[in-house]
């Protein structure tokens, strides 16, 4: 099966409590904390759509959707 | 010959009979004396029937058990004694917050602590009341013979359906060891209430906590078509929890007036001679027996005595003991405690300076001379 | 009827107990009379002398236990001991000649029964015992029949040893006649 | 159905703090039952009190938030009288252990088909940082100021011993592992216990200096191996995660229909 | 500059400061809010003195922990709140029956079951006089600042060593968690009962049961020079279990009478404007704040209001409350639960019709205004 | 001293049934203590309730008669504040693994030191014959009268896993072997487990068809093996005897004495 | 004294609690007033809008809740929606403009103080943000002087931490003199 | 050190309950229950002194007193 495209992060910022889970254990150092300390895909074109974010993350708050 | 619905058995065994007459379909307990025989009989006669019985690791463990068997459904029962009773409290609050139907025997032996095991007592009526934490009401009730254990049995089970309450049914050694006759009656004859189910139909909005205009509670079963969430939080009307101090102050006194309102329909009692009586005798449990004994040795003695035997012990009926004992010029509770119902009777009667005791605490089954020679005191006569 | 009043003792493995409920059981349940059977429990009543009350009657029982049998019986010396100064005077007091040594002075009809001895040589099986002695007190008492006590032992005992337990009875009640005449 | 569907949403964001472990197990639990396409009125999941326990109240199942240390007595109560529904027993490390003990072994011993989750974060969460049966020698909590002296169990080992028939662990940073492993116990049919070692960066992280969730998480993926692996025989430090018992047993409720069968032949 | 013995603390810590300074030596306790940081000061000073603290595995536990170590002649103390003091229930029986001195601290939070257990409540007053099993006495204090609960802290331990009973001290979350000042009294400021210990020399025949001339039981140290047995059975004087009637009577009312008896020794409380006072509010613990605060608030606008704030709880001070009440025209009730002193009070005064309550049960603590806003409503003045 | 000089005479015939193997265990126990040569002074017995438990009133030493499943609980309180005492703790299986198994696991877990002795009858005598953890499957009692279902704990195995750092088991026929096992379980420093399998004739035995006293005891005869004999890999069936696990482990109490040379020394 | 009651609110971390406690033990160790501290506990607590309650006076403090605060404290957008309305009317309201945009409707003396960033570019630790808050309330309400926090801080803080807390104080003091004048 | 020589056997007859361990047990068939359910050393003389009996008793009824 060819590998996911991705289509976006979506991300819940009421849900995200900026742990930073995601953040750190981003393979590809996708996703960063902005000043209000909620996630964001600073550099989604890295994304290799392994899901990582989505299976840890603690609040169910970010998803990666895929094409 | 024979009559298949004539047993002689122990008081025990008559509250087996009657919780399968209800309907119980799961049974958990933990061993005790004097309680024993209700869980040995329950372990072989509940499987023939389908139902269920399981020993748990302890009567914690036997109290959570049955809470969750009713929750899905079934009519639930455990049987202790003193010491079980006591670790039974802090799950006893978890079904009366959650409104679990339930019914818990107590067949009462010497307390405190672990007492005199095989002895007789009633020393645990107020621990039924107020064992444990916080505000909350509750249903206790007791019998001194075995066709009444029989029809109380039932009655507890009937009311713990009507108001999901967790029910107390307060035996004690004398009744529950001894063997007496019990006449069954037929499937049909005594009316039981059945658990009252939700109406609403799945998918539409069931509220498992939010009261009909009738004050009764439709339950679904646990693991039907109706997910809710049960806590012993306070909770909103969906079961979840809640601080909010509108739905506390509503929550608690639901609970409690939910009883309380219905004092008159949840009153048991029997009486004996009370039209004319001078002195009245208030009695529950074994004790009624040797205070009835001496009303029918008295009576044709030419003595006024009346007894009033109570078998609803909570909620306290105060206007029904008021209303039986206006006339009499002495009420005399007799009891195997120091004094537990004397403390309800002295706040239900007008003039409490009438209401005296008599009793026993030393382990021994009050005898009717024991009450007769009181009585003489209490009456001036002396020895 | 008067209310009779027994009071059957002896030790743990007599069966005393047993025999009692049969005793009462017979009552209620072939004769309609009403009849209340209560126990010591405890510890105590494993070693030691153990004890059953039974009341037997044609009007309500309200209390349950005898405070003064007119009816006793003891298997034990201990419970002879401990049991006979409560016999109602000119009371029955029933005994077995090999475990009871009586006491002239108690005010009571005492009768001596070699029960066990006949049963060992009659039968030659201990487990008996109990209802041989039920069948010397109920033809002594004249409480229940015979018949009534062999219904309740049907409902209770595999069938194979019903014909043992008629023989023990009757035995008793043999005994019984003997001390009677 | 999508995880989201599982859940509760109109109680998110959850009570946990940021970065609480519990979180990553009921994320882990929804994806295991979302693989297995159970339907919602099929699951009942029993807690008991705890941060950990809270999780009944946010997933869309029959849930039943019981008292400290008691819901696998609870929940064997409602599986002996409706043994057709899955039961799943998410646990604190307190809860289960501490307090509740005793219903863990007896329930392991009885061999009830039922899952019963560890949230084991090795500290009293909810009560803010007390040290239980977990926390281990050496550690620090509220209640343990000069470092705790109290060994701490081995819930593998202690589940094996009292008889539990599928007995496996697993951490919040190996969410895939936990999830599989999540699912072979809801299948077992028997006692399964799945020990899941989570973090309380609050507490536990806090009083001993164990950096963000995230530091802890790594500390999991350092200090973990797979069962059996040799790097196990060379470092002995390290905990063993995955399935360590796993086997066909006669369980309880099915065990009782033959009683129940047996009384009423009997009675015939 | 600052004084060393002032503190800004916690009502939980003044428990702790007056534990210590009462001679606490061993602490087993079981985390529950809102008593927790009693446990949690503890393991770190105990350890300071010489003194042990433990964790226990559950309430359950922490109960066996002090009596055992209690009877050893250490004193000793657990704390808890509602559900956990559910579970002590047993134990508690144990210590009564045995009459092992220890005290038992239940903060109390909202109930019943888990309810609400960061809020305030007053619910637990009955449970404390009666959730264990039989007939038993007990002795419960209470306080509303920080000064009285160091005082009635130290109290709890000297009435325990006197009377060789376990001491309820029933505060509430209120009362635990706020912070205000305590001024530490020197050594030697309060009096200290220390264990009384036997003197009767090795090898002659000790009777750990048989009460002194004045009623006093003095104690040999487990592990000491007299063997004796301990048994929650009912026991003879050397300890072994009897169920001899005569024993069984005389050590159940041993037990009750030792407390009843003493009733007046063993109640605390304060008073405020009571002498001309025509309205008089009855509080303790918390609520008794909001009831000083409206009769300071009412007294200098003419209102003739007074307050008793009642510290010991059990046993109740029956003649003494009655007393303090004949002139009143009103008797308010204020608490924070649904009327379980009211019914004390009841019970206690002459004409209970005077009798009321002002109270709040949904967790939130009793307002001066609630209070206010009931009186006029009692005095018939309206909204 | 004799061991008639260990008990409390006045009270003897004790109350246990003809053949109880309750006493053979209070015979046993006698003789290894008089082996030690300890005074009655130095030791206390805590025990809980049960036909076992009524083993404190017999032994002249500081006896202490808690409450069912209790008595580790209570134990621990006497030893942590006097802990030159030699704690003893006879219980029954139900007192030690139904209701007490929670502070059985966690008294193992901490390694407090103390002598626990399992009174294994298989059965609650006190009560009448209900089954126990330890009954097992198959087996008989008033509350199994189908045949229990229930599976045994295996009280070494569980004790071990719990932690205990003493662990063994022994019979009422094998006296002399219990007798020496007991010596080195009060020598032991830190929580030791005996396990004594004993009989009830009067519930168990008859039950389930066992025979007399003797009977039973000829089956633990012809029915153990000493740990790890080579007749057990032959007939797995046999239950092995003898000491399972003895270690050095850090008990509780010095631990705690560490932690209060800790708490002085940081205070001044 | 006329009672002052205060109360601060925030979020978790911010150490809201703290610096109520700080500021209430200094009035009672340092200046011998009388002060009374509480605050709401509960999960609740954790995420959401923490408060804090302390009345500062110099008689007996008996109802020891606020009812309507005189001062408060917002450091947040939630704690500021949820707690605004309970002001006294023509209270002190003071936020940070970093974290509350306020409401000009709310009948009060609205003080927006740039606490955080001042603490960010000035110290660089948010650690003390709580104590640089604390000093522009004390500086506006004369409560206690800074020296007795300073005190307070002493017996809780390592020396080491001191220095930069003083210093925070004085930037709060500071700032609360700007908004003054 | 020369084998033990009997003295007698020392039979408590109150504590004894005739359970039949004792005799059950004894290697020699030494004892044996009388018709009163008591322990009674039939052949004493062929005792090897073992204390089999002694050490099985539950009731701490026999005792064998050697020389
Ligand atoms: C009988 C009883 N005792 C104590 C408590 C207080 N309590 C609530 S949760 C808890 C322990 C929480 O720790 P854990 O089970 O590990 O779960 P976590 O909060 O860490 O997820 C305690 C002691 C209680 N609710 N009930
Ligand atoms: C809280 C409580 N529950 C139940 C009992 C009743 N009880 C007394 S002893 C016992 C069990 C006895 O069995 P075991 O511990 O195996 O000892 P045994 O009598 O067989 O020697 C039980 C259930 C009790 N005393 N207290
Ligand atoms: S893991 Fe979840 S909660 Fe944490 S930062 Fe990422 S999205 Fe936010
Ligand atoms: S306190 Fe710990 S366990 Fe509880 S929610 Fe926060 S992080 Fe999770
Ligand atoms: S009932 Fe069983 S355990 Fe109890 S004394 Fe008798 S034989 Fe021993
Ligand atoms: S073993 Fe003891 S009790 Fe049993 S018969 Fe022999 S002497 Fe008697």
């Amino acid at each position: 099966m060819a590998k996911p495209k991705l289509k976006a992060h979506v991300i819940d910022r009421e849900w995200c409590k900026g742990c930073g889970i995601c953040v750190h254990f981003c393979p590809k150092n996708v996703l960063e904390l902005d000043e209000e300390d909620k996630v964001v895909a600073a550099r989604r074109e890295d994304c290799i759509c392994c899901k990582m974010c989505e299976l840890r993350c603690p609040d169910l708050a970010i998803e990666i959707e895929t094409e | 010959m024979k009559n298949q619905n004539i047993k002689f058995i122990q008081g025990n065994e008559a509250c087996v009979e009657g919780a399968l007459y209800a309907g119980l379909d799961f049974f958990a307990g933990y061993p005790i004396t004097p309680s024993t025989e209700i869980a040995e009989l329950l372990s072989y006669r509940l499987p023939q029937k389908g139902g269920k019985f399981i020993q748990m690791e302890d009567e914690i463990a036997s109290m959570g058990a049955i809470i969750g068997a009713s929750l899905t459904g079934s009519k639930v029962m455990t049987a202790t004694s003193g010491p079980g009773f006591s670790l039974m409290q802090e799950a006893l609050g978890y079904a009366i917050m959650t409104e679990i139907p339930c019914v818990i025997v107590n067949v009462q032996r010497g307390g405190p602590s672990t007492g005199i095991p095989t002895h007789v007592s009633q020393g645990d009526v107020y621990q039924a009341r107020w064992g444990t934490h916080g505000d909350h009401a509750i249903v206790t009730i007791t019998a001194s013979n075995h066709q009444d254990v029989f029809q109380t049995t039932v009655d507890a089970f009937n009311i713990s359906e009507t108001y999901r309450t967790p029910v107390i049914l307060l035996y004690d050694e004398v009744v529950g060891h001894m063997r007496e006759r019990l006449v069954l009656p037929k499937q049909g004859e005594l009316p039981l209430v059945e658990r009252l189910r939700t109406s609403v139909r799945e998918g539409v909005d069931y509220h498992p906590y939010l009261p009909r205009e009738d004050g009764r509670l439709p339950m679904s079963d646990f693991g039907g078509v109706h997910r809710y969430n049960v806590t012993g939080l306070f909770h909103d009307m969906w079961g979840f929890p809640s601080d909010n101090p509108e739905v506390v102050h509503d929550l608690i006194r639901h609970l409690v007036d939910k009883i309380r309102n219905n004092v008159n329909q949840i009153a048991r009692f029997k009486e004996y001679y009370l039209k004319d009586a001078k002195c009245i005798l208030i009695s529950y449990g074994s004790s009624a027996r040797s205070a009835r004994n001496v009303v029918e040795y008295l009576r044709p003695r030419g003595e006024k005595l009346g007894l009033l035997e109570l078998q609803t012990l909570w909620p306290f009926p105060h206007d029904i003991v008021n209303e039986k004992c206006v006339n009499a010029k002495h009420i005399v509770v007799v009891e195997m405690n120091m004094g537990q119902i004397l403390r309800e009777v002295k706040r239900a009667v007008e003039r409490p300076e009438r209401v005296f005791i008599a009793n026993r605490i030393d382990g021994v089954f009050i005898t009717p001379k024991d009450i007769r020679d009181i009585l003489r005191v209490i009456q001036g006569k002396g020895v | 009827m008067e209310k009779c009043r027994l009071v059957l003792s002896g030790s743990g493995g007599q069966g005393v107990i047993t025999a009692a409920i049969i005793l009462a059981e017979a009552a209620v349940l072939y004769e309609n009379m009403i009849a209340v059977q209560s126990q010591v429990y405890g510890p105590a009543a494993r070693g030691g002398a153990t004890r059953s009350d039974v009341i037997i009657s044609d009007s309500e029982i309200h209390y349950p236990k005898v405070i003064q049998p007119n009816v006793l019986v003891c298997l034990t010396q201990e419970a002879y001991i401990k049991f006979y100064p409560i016999i109602r005077p000119g009371g029955l007091l029933i005994t077995d000649t090999r475990y009871v040594k009586i006491q002239r002075k108690v005010d009571a009809q005492q009768k001596e029964l070699p029960v066990y001895q006949t049963v060992m040589e009659e039968i030659g099986n201990p487990i008996v015992f109990n209802i041989c002695m039920l069948g010397a007190v109920i033809r002594m008492t004249d409480l229940v029949k015979a018949e009534s006590i062999m219904k309740v032992l049907k409902d209770r005992i595999p069938s194979g040893f019903l014909e043992m337990n008629r023989k023990a009875l009757d035995l008793g009640m043999k005994l019984a006649e003997d001390v009677k005449s | 159905m999508a995880i989201k569907g599982y859940i509760r949403e109109r109680f998110f964001p959850h009570i946990w703090c940021p970065g609480c472990g519990h979180g990553i197990v009921l994320n882990s639990l929804l994806r295991a039952i979302e693989k297995l396409g159970m339907s919602k009125n099929e699951i009942v999941v029993v807690s008991g009190i705890g941060c950990s326990s809270r999780i009944s109240g946010y997933v869309d199942f029959h849930t039943l938030h019981t008292i400290h240390g008691r819901a696998l007595a609870f929940a064997t109560g409602v599986k002996m009288s409706r043994p057709e529904l899955n039961l799943i027993v998410p646990m604190g490390d307190g809860d289960a252990l501490a307090i509740g003990g005793n219903h863990f072994i007896h329930s392991a011993r009885r061999n009830i088909d039922m899952t019963a989750i560890v949230m084991n974060n090795r500290i009293y969460g909810m009560t803010g940082g007390q040290y239980s049966p977990l926390s281990g020698y050496g550690t620090l909590a509220t209640t343990a100021p000069y470092t705790n002296i109290d060994y701490a169990f081995d819930t593998v080992e202690l589940a094996t011993a009292a008889g539990a028939s599928f007995v496996a662990r697993s951490t919040t940073y190996h969410v895939q592992q936990l999830t599989k492993i999540l699912k072979q116990a809801i299948l077992h049919e028997g006692f399964s216990v799945v020990e899941v070692l989570s973090q309380c960066p609050t507490y536990f992280g806090r009083k001993n200096r164990k950096g963000t969730a995230a530091d802890m998480m790594e500390y999991y993926k350092n200090n973990t191996t797979p069962v059996g692996s040799k790097a196990k025989k060379e470092n002995p430090d390290l905990i063993e995660r995955g399935v360590f018992v796993e086997k066909e047993m006669l369980e309880y409720c099915r065990e009782y229909d033959k009683i129940i069968e047996r009384a009423m032949k009997e009675r015939a």
